[in-house]
């Protein structure tokens, strides 16, 4: 009954993590895996009650309520914006506790273990504590505790590479000898690769790491799942080791990165993560715009010359059509000098058979802006330049333009952070509330189209 | 087999009835066609690209012997039938309601009329009632867009937003779909109505929008029928209030054999802006709109009332080059080995023949 | 290898094939609580601690297990919150395109 | 203040410098408007209609008392500009190249010149030659199109595979981007070409093609400079091809204080078919086709060549009312609370005036 | 050793099950499977081989080389066409295969196995049975030995429960007493069933009852490994268990059915396969356009007017850029009464920004098609109609049509099997290389666009 | 219940979720192939017949372990053949849009 109750939490455990993965059902699998953990939970104190052995009752009760005082309270006292820190925090805590559970067997069992069980608990021991130091690191400087930048080591990716391999020696010692210190040596050395291996990696990159981290920690639990022969918590570990790793892959392909290049580029062996501009932007992939659209009441798209450039009125249209088959209502803003000639944006739209009912003029599309929740702006520069509103000095002071910046998120599709006709630049990019999707107009929005048929 | 091309062109004919392909095609079947010179001229055809086509160019047709076949644009007078050799043919359109008895009158000849060609599939290529209303209908629409004093499509601009032309098309035959077409490529927002009900999706097919007024079943021969006074009060009401606020109207309507409706009253004219327009494609046959006048504009309360009668010479090359493709496929259909054979029970030619109107009819 | 090594080792194998195959394309915007749930998932841990706590005899294991048991709640206990947190974005359901 | 509107409609101009919407906008402003009776009818706002916009309508505007501002479609003779009281201001299409000095002899006034504006994103939205561009370039297409006897679009027909006609754009300013576009809706295959090298992006993004001739940069006031013999030898070399194989020629192509540079020799023009049509914008500034007239329509070996003067006229209603916004965010701009107040300082206005040249330019 | 090779194994069917579900790396899923039970065969002859048991050589190796001669003659002479029934053939095998395994261990073991392995014993026997007789059934259907039309046993459903519900009683008597009868009456109930199960259902629905009759034979595999211990058995059995499953549900979805109604439909629960007209029609859906369309070097898009009622024109422009995208060349053939005015086809694509140079009239067009992969014909009718050809009776007879009849394969987008303009019906719908996929001629054009973006 | 049991249920279940999360929307034109590469993979209880025949003592049981053995070969032999030749259809391997 004990295995197969494990079994159930294991298959609560897939199924949310499934949820997890579309938006819809995301908070819905977070509760069945929430589930699956109280019925493990509640396995092994049954199992433990039922043993009656000499149970450590306070210690169980107090670390229990310490732990789910303190964790409770990180967790609802938290700001949105701090919320990826904490997530690296509790992926800290959670490898730290695989490496305890092994430290304790070891404490517990010591040269006694069969060989397999040593080398798992060498394995839960080490790539816990990895996890441990590397999660804390990646807090500290998402944070601000410690300084965001990329610092390498002294030595670089050589000591690392010493470091790891004394580690790694003295694991096998461990295991072949099964004298405790030697573990405790090896744990010590993969801490410290934890620390020196992420201070080198910029704060941008953060994210990647501590999902990094998130599958090393799953993997952990479910080595320590090894050494105290338990299949819910290898099925549980592997479970988010895998997962981990391909989210870790997925992230760093949105970033356009490899993983090896997020890792040691801090090390000097790839580009900065910020190659456009000077002033800092947020990026937005497809995804993201297509969220961002998708789950939005009201759409007002923007265009401007480089959709005319890229011949991206048939793709604007099929993209609203989209929209609109999911109740988000989509206008155009259209402002008198958007394009190369008076009427370019009617040509286009008109080609694209966007019905006349649903272009608005500057006096009607201003009035609109702060009631829309997403505007897409697609190729359009200096006709949603707030300059003209707020800085006497700019050649365009005076112009009426469309107060994009009032709506509540702004996407803007062009290829570079380079200015429009008027030669200037554009203040709106480097705003809170403004994502930056770097792409050609048409291949942008056919891929905006198609993320938004995945959700 | 020898067939003769006069010229036709007045100040309102500028259409001719073959074209250099065609003058070309009907040499590889083994005739000799000659055409007047100057023929082709207003279409773009000059005596010496026919010539080059394989015609040969004479100063009249009765400079040369007599023809198996005369083909004509417009309805010959006697003296071309003259032309003719016996058993020989005429083909064009011979507007065969007003010139039938002309044409039985010279019993030596047979008249073939394209208006009298079926409307089936099978007789599309040689239907050129459809190939001209074709080049009205886009004529129409662009004689109107530069009538008007306004843009057809929408604009925004730095000088304020033009609104978009609001067109509408009365009738949607063949002139009419290809009316609602143009109008809609120039960025016009067009409304569009006929008396037929299975127009609707045809007018939705190419983008338009249906007015909804009273419609009709058509009769056999797939053409509206006149429709009773109700109905035609009731259809003018709804009529009047979407003519009322359009700027340019273009009108189609016709009833094969039968004056054209009235769609459009004095009254629903004067309602409309100054400076708006109306081409009224059936002038000739009676008017879809009461006061236009066939060949001239009328200005009635500050709207031109157009009643064009040229409407598919003004693009006479292309018009003349499908006339031209129909009467080839037509006279492909009454040749056999190189000779003319007229089979009066042809599904396709018999109807087209003139023929005295059979009692049960 | 004792045969419940062997089929720990088939277990973790099947497991990881299905983590492998769970995580599909999955939207940026998911990718922080998606990993947040999953990191809450390793928390699986506790299990361990529980155990280890427990059971273990003597100071260091009394202390080790107590560690253990506080970290994995944290773990589980936090994740869980803050994941249903960062959820609450995406509150409305899209109607689908029919 | 007192704002006059003349009466200008003549045969080529059916323009009038203001429209009900601006005329409701100055008195909003507190301004009193006289309009000249008739003045607005050609463009279809008639006296009713804009004295119902609130503007006084006066046979004539020696009948009314001196005018702080007199708005004009066209260049005034100098019996109107006495109608303005000192220190008022005449504003409108000035041609100041031609008449400064007759503005400058009249020293009681201020002369601003639409055409003199600076060509910036800020001053778009007073930009009359922009406005008047776009609804000419429209115009010269419908004009061409209905010139000529062949469809714009292309047409698969049961009598015969109708090609698209080919449309020629030289020069792509404004009313050459116009006229890209309009050809493009009606379904043409269009060229376009320009001695400025960023064009080629602007006709691409209208669906036009670009002719791969020699370009040239602009000069700092982002207009094309003269260009030199050798290049303009080559360019007329390449043009010469592609003009002779298209339906319809418009060219548009201006070198700003200098005549309009010669692009097609009447050799080209003979090159083309007979029935083809060539529309010349530039011909009132020198013509960039040879042999164009301004005003009228000569053939060339069958070729018909336009020289068109009243293009904007043609849809005198909406490049009327953009006109006079045009002119209205103009006078806005020259009024501070409701009193005329030129800053020869002001980015805008400054370059409008008619001044007397100063040495150094 | 043994246990981590049938575990390779394993991985080795997942892989090639996992490449099986595309196109592109289906051949070489299969190659894997198949190393994966090469894999597995070795392991248990060398196991048995240093088991050097009295070892019953000779059944092995005889049994080994009947089967291999047989399947590889079945598989290598088998028409195309006669695939499907096969499938159904080996299935059955398959399915008996692991009756045997679990009635030789019913014969080995008797009474004095454990409760569990008796459950899993009378499992795979029962489901084996199952799968053989309705394998074999649906094999005798198709193959044309069997009437095709559904037949419903005497009694109809209640014979089935009746017959099912003594089978299952027969089998819990045979896990508690052990007695060997009682496994054999309920091996022959459930067999029965196989056969009255599938004898009501058509022809048309055999390849669903296949697939779950696939899944069958993988459960009653994978309790056959619970019989003798086997986890290789365990994961190759469950694996096509739910993969079949899935399988089953999806091929049902594709024939917008449920599982219950084609089940259950020859004893008159619901409609007939065929609704549409009564002369057959092979149908397709997005995914087979796709696939045609993806995988061609040509392909000619013949637009007619449904392609104006639906207002496609979009849609049609933008699956020629996807295709194009694919290295396909793609053309358009207009005939000059395509539509319903002369020129109609012309002003759609024209807004569609199609390109003039890919449009053939029809002189340029029908001396291209018999070199044309694939021609999709959108909304058209009349215009592609062979009688024009071939019929002296029809009323279009003569009139010059797009010979799309000459081209490797047809696909007709159209709503119905209704006439066009001319009233009359279309042989072409019927021919063997035209595929009809009903629809709205703009969603299906989307929902093949999605698909050939997926392939 | 036996331990080997119980980890024979934990891979049975996990194996399933691996089958049911790997057939993703399949094109039906691949249907028929996979069914029937599917099909093949159940063979695997060919290692089964083997043991059985290998290991039965008696005539039946010879009997029976010879037919499953056979039943079994022909199941995966003709199973893996004939999808190969299914497969034979998709042989241009696309160009992916860049
Ligand atoms: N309407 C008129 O009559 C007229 C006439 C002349 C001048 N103007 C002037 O033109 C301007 C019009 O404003 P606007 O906002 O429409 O245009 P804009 O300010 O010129 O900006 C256009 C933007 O589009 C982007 N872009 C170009 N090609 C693209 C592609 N293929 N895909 C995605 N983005 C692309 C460019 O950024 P990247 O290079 O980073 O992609 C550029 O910043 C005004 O300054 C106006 O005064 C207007
Ligand atoms: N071109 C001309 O000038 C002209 C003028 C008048 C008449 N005609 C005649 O019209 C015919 C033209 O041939 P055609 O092949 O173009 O058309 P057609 O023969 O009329 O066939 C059109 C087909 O489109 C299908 N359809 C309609 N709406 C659809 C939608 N929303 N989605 C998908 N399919 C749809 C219809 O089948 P379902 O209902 O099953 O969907 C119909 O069978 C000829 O007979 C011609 O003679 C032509
Ligand atoms: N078989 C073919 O391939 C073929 C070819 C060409 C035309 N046709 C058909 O022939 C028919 C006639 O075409 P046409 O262009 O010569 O028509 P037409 O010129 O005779 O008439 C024009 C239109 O006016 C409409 N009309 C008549 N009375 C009206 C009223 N009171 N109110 C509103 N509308 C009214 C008619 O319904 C018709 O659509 C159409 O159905 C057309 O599709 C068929
Ligand atoms: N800032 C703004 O918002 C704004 C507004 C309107 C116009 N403009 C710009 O002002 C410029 C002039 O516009 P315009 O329409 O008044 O131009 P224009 O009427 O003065 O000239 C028309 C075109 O002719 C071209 N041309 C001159 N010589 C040529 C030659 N030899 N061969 C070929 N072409 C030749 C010019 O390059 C120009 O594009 C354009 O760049 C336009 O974009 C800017």
């Amino acid at each position: 009954m004990t295995e197969l109750s494990y079994l159930a939490a294991g298959v609560l455990f897939i199924l949310g993590l499934k949820g997890l993965t579309s938006p819809a059902s995301a908070k819905k699998g977070n509760r069945l895996a929430a589930l699956g953990m109280l019925l493990a939970v509640i396995v092994v104190v049954v199992d433990l009650v039922l043993d009656d052995s000499s149970m450590a009752w306070f210690v169980v009760i107090g670390g229990v309520v310490v732990g789910t005082v303190a964790g409770g309270l990180l967790a609802l006292r938290v700001q949105m914006t701090d919320m990826p820190q904490l997530v690296a925090a509790f992926n800290g805590f959670g490898g730290g506790a695989s490496a305890l559970v092994a430290a304790a067997s070891i404490v517990a069992v010591g040269a006694a273990a069969p060989t397999e069980t040593a080398i798992t608990t060498a394995l839960s021991l080490t790539i816990g504590t990895i996890t441990l130091t590397g999660s804390f690191v990646a807090f500290g400087k998402l944070q601000g505790i410690l300084p965001g930048r990329p610092i390498a080591p002294p030595g670089g990716t050589a000591t690392n590479a010493i470091l790891a391999g004394v580690g790694t020696v003295a694991a096998v010692i461990a295991v072949i000898t099964g004298d405790a210190i030697y573990y405790w040596v090896a744990a010590a050395m993969w801490g410290i690769v934890g620390v020196t291996g992420v201070f080198p990696i910029g704060g941008a990159d953060m994210p990647v790491v501590i999902s990094l981290l998130n599958s090393l920690s799953g993997i952990a639990a479910a080595m320590a799942g090894f050494v105290i022969s338990n299949h819910g918590l290898i099925v549980g570990g592997a479970l988010v080791g895998a997962a981990g790793l391909i989210l870790t892959i997925e992230m760093s392909v949105a970033m356009n990165r490899s993983i090896a290049n997020i890792l040691f580029s801090g090390f000097g062996g790839g580009p900065a993560a910020e190659d456009i501009g000077t002033k800092p932007v947020k990026r937005a992939t497809a995804d993201d715009a297509a969220i961002a659209l998708a789950y939005a009441d009201t759409v007002m798209i923007v265009p401007g010359y480089g959709l005319a450039v890229a011949q991206a009125q048939h793709a604007v249209r099929d993209l609203a059509a989209a929209l609109e088959a999911r109740d988000v209502k989509v206008h155009y803003a259209i402002h008198p000098v958007a394009g190369r000639m008076p009427g370019h944006m009617n040509v286009l739209l008109a080609e694209a058979d966007i019905d006349y009912e649903l272009l608005l003029d500057l006096d009607h599309a201003n009035p609109q802006l702060p009631h829309t929740d997403v505007v897409l702006i697609v190729g359009a520069n200096d006709v949603v330049n707030p300059s003209a509103r707020t800085d006497p000095t700019s050649p365009i002071y005076g112009m009426p333009i469309l107060n994009v910046d009032e709506a509540k998120t702004v996407i803007v599709v062009k290829r570079s952070l380079s200015p429009g006709f008027a030669g200037i630049d554009n203040p709106l990019f480097y705003e809170e509330g403004t994502m930056m999707y770097f792409a050609d107009a048409k291949a942008a929005l056919e891929d905006t189209l198609t993320a938004v048929e995945r959700l | 087999m020898h067939i003769g091309v006069p010229n036709e062109t007045t100040r309102a004919e500028r259409r001719v009835a073959t074209s250099p392909q065609v003058i070309a095609a009907l040499i590889a079947e083994g005739a000799d066609v000659s055409v007047e010179s100057g023929a082709g001229t207003a279409a773009g055809f000059t005596d010496e690209v026919l010539a080059g086509a394989g015609a040969e160019i004479v100063a009249s047709l009765t400079d040369t012997t007599p023809l198996d076949i005369l083909l004509r644009v417009t309805p010959p007078d006697d003296d071309a039938l003259k032309l003719i050799r016996d058993g020989g043919a005429v083909i064009g359109l011979l507007a065969p309601a007003a010139n039938a008895e002309r044409y039985l009158a010279q019993s030596h000849i047979a008249a073939v009329a394209l208006e009298s060609l079926p409307r089936s599939t099978l007789a599309q290529s040689m239907d050129a009632l459809s190939s001209q209303a074709t080049a009205a209908g886009y004529a129409a629409v662009l004689l109107g867009a530069s009538s008007m004093p306004k843009f057809m499509p929408m604009m925004v601009t730095a000088a304020g937003t033009v609104p978009p032309a609001q067109v509408l098309v009365l009738g949607v035959g063949v002139a009419g779909l290809m009316a609602i077409a143009t109008a809609k490529r120039l960025g016009a927002v067009v409304y569009a109505y006929d008396i037929r009900p299975e127009t609707k999706e045809q007018v939705e097919s190419l983008g338009g929008r249906f007015v909804d007024a009273p419609t009709q079943e058509m009769d056999e021969g797939g053409y509206a029928r006149a429709v009773d006074d109700e109905t035609a009060a009731k259809q003018r009401e709804i009529l009047s209030d979407i003519v009322a606020s359009s700027d340019l109207v273009i009108t189609t309507a016709q009833v094969p054999g039968r004056a054209a409706p009235r769609l459009i009253d004095r009254a629903d004219v004067e309602r409309m802006e100054p400076g708006t327009v109306i081409v009224d494609m059936a002038a000739a046959s009676g008017g879809n709109v009461e006061g236009s006048v066939p060949g001239e504009v009328v200005e009635i309360g500050g709207v031109k009332v157009f009643g064009p009668d040229d409407l598919a010479s003004t693009v006479a090359a292309d018009s003349s080059r499908m006339l031209a493709r129909n009467l080839l496929e037509l006279v492909k259909r009454m040749t056999v080995d190189g000779e003319l054979l007229i089979d009066p029970d042809d599904p396709v030619v018999g109807p087209a023949l003139v023929k005295r109107e059979t009692p049960d009819e | 290898m004792s045969d419940a090594f062997i089929s720990g080792i088939v277990v973790f194998v099947l497991s990881s094939f299905v983590g492998f195959e769970i995580i599909r394309r999955v939207p940026p915007t998911l990718h922080t609580p998606l990993m947040s749930g999953a990191n809450a998932i390793s928390g699986v841990t506790i299990v361990g601690a529980l155990i280890a706590a427990a059971t273990g005899s003597g100071a260091v294991a009394a202390v080790l297990g107590f560690l253990a048991v506080v970290f994995a709640t944290i773990n589980v206990i936090g994740g869980f919150l803050v994941t249903d947190r960062m959820l609450e974005m995406f509150k409305k359901v899209p109607g689908r395109k029919s």
